[in-house]
């Protein structure tokens, strides 16, 4: 099922927001139009932008897995952001 | 390529949820007569921490997900190590001092596949389960703890996001 | 020189005894709101051992000893490593498969200690309990397991008796 | 308290064994009577001419202590054989 997407218009995609992130962003959750073909990092980058002090160390997953930056996100995916963990 | 960890029947039972933890139960879950050895580990909330007196502790979950990890933590480690079955739980919600926050159980044929599996678990639950907490104290202040940055299991590490790091430890107590 | 070891306030509890093992009741002896960290080890009688099926097993202790000598163990253990509070159980008697002959609850401040205590109290019970099985299998037979010998606490190791040492293993199944 | 004990006359001293020694022996428990100055590993050689096939490792405890063959016996203590331990 790896039928290239469509690089032209845009995709929607849904952000969650955890612990500090969530408190600092003020809602647990977004969604945001991206232009077809961006990848975790584009987002990641716009979202360093909109959000104050987003901490270093945060990690993205997409559909509930850990993604790396060049991922590229597809249209109805969720992306979380995963900030330094302390479960146990 | 963001299905589900394939299910194991290792694990008997991977679950993130407000209930408190029960340890017998745990045990007899994975306990079986073809096995000799269980060990179950406790992560219990202490009192103090770095000098501090904790009144409680509220642990959040990305709960879809972190189910899902900490089924394929637990089919990882049993697998690496040949543990024949897994029950994990973590809490969520507040938690008081001597509350158990997460509970390990794990049977092997043999004690050490038993040990090297529970140890297995609770480190890479430490590493990367998305669960987080936050103290409060008695002075009525409370902080979320700092954590553990994840490293990407399907490639490297996300990093700092670009031009958005905030100070390193800002949200310490 | 004979005196038994000197009581530890780590060592909350020591036993060697009939009674069926209940986990969660060791769990609650040791646990502690000052500590982080339980990890209680369960060994279980197996239906098989060595290719042969095992209808029961019936554990032998010299009871007074054992139980001076669990403390000592649970306690050596506790101080290397740094454990709070250590709650043991021996079984004797007769135990089908699947139930619990021993029972070793530790709590510490982390894990790393409670994990390291327990390892190291399993393996010493191993090596020097006064403690015997006999297993009994499904064709009616019975055998007294093949053990470790001691090495004398006090001293070298005891080794054969001179003029008098059977054949290696032939109290072997 | 370590008043040397007299060398002359004898010293009674409990026996006893347990697992395949008590099966070996044929029971529990035996008294025997040894010259004053005799040690663990003088009463392990008289064992071992009286029992048949006493297995090799067997090690010795004194009191509930283990001890070393060269340990004195005093009048009064409980000599344990201790056949290789399988606890666990």
């Amino acid at each position: 099922m790896s039928s290239a997407a469509p690089r032209t218009g845009t995709i929607g995609v849904r952000v969650r927001f955890f612990a500090v992130l969530r408190e600092r962003a003020g809602c647990g959750e977004r969604s945001f139009e991206l232009p077809a073909g961006s990848t975790v990092g584009d987002l990641l980058e716009l979202l360093g932008r909109e959000i104050p002090e987003l901490p270093s160390g945060v990690a993205a997953a997409v559909d509930r897995t850990y993604a790396p930056r060049d991922r590229e996100l597809r249209d109805g995916q969720e992306l979380a952001l995963i900030p330094p963990v302390s479960g146990g | 390529m963001t299905s589900p960890p394939a299910p194991s029947p290792r694990v008997v039972e991977a679950d993130v949820s407000p209930d408190p933890i029960d340890p017998s139960r745990l045990v007899e879950r994975v306990g079986h007569p073809d096995e000799g050895a269980v060990v179950l580990f406790l992560g219990t909330v202490r009192t103090r921490n770095r000098e501090r007196e904790v009144t409680s502790l509220e642990y959040e979950a990305y709960g879809a997900m972190a189910r899902e990890e900490l089924a394929a933590i637990a089919r990882e480690a049993a697998e690496r190590h040949g543990a024949s079955r897994i029950a994990a739980v973590h809490r969520t919600g507040t938690l008081r001092p001597g509350q158990a926050s997460v509970g390990i159980a794990v049977a092997a044929a043999h004690r050490d596949a038993a040990y090297r599996t529970s140890r297995d678990v609770i480190e890479e639950v430490k590493r990367r389960l998305p669960v987080w907490k936050k103290e409060s104290y008695a002075d009525g202040s409370s902080a979320w703890l700092d954590g553990h940055p994840v490293a990407g299991r399907a490639g490297e590490p996300t990093g700092p996001t670009a031009g958005a790091a905030g100070p390193s430890g800002e949200d310490q107590p």
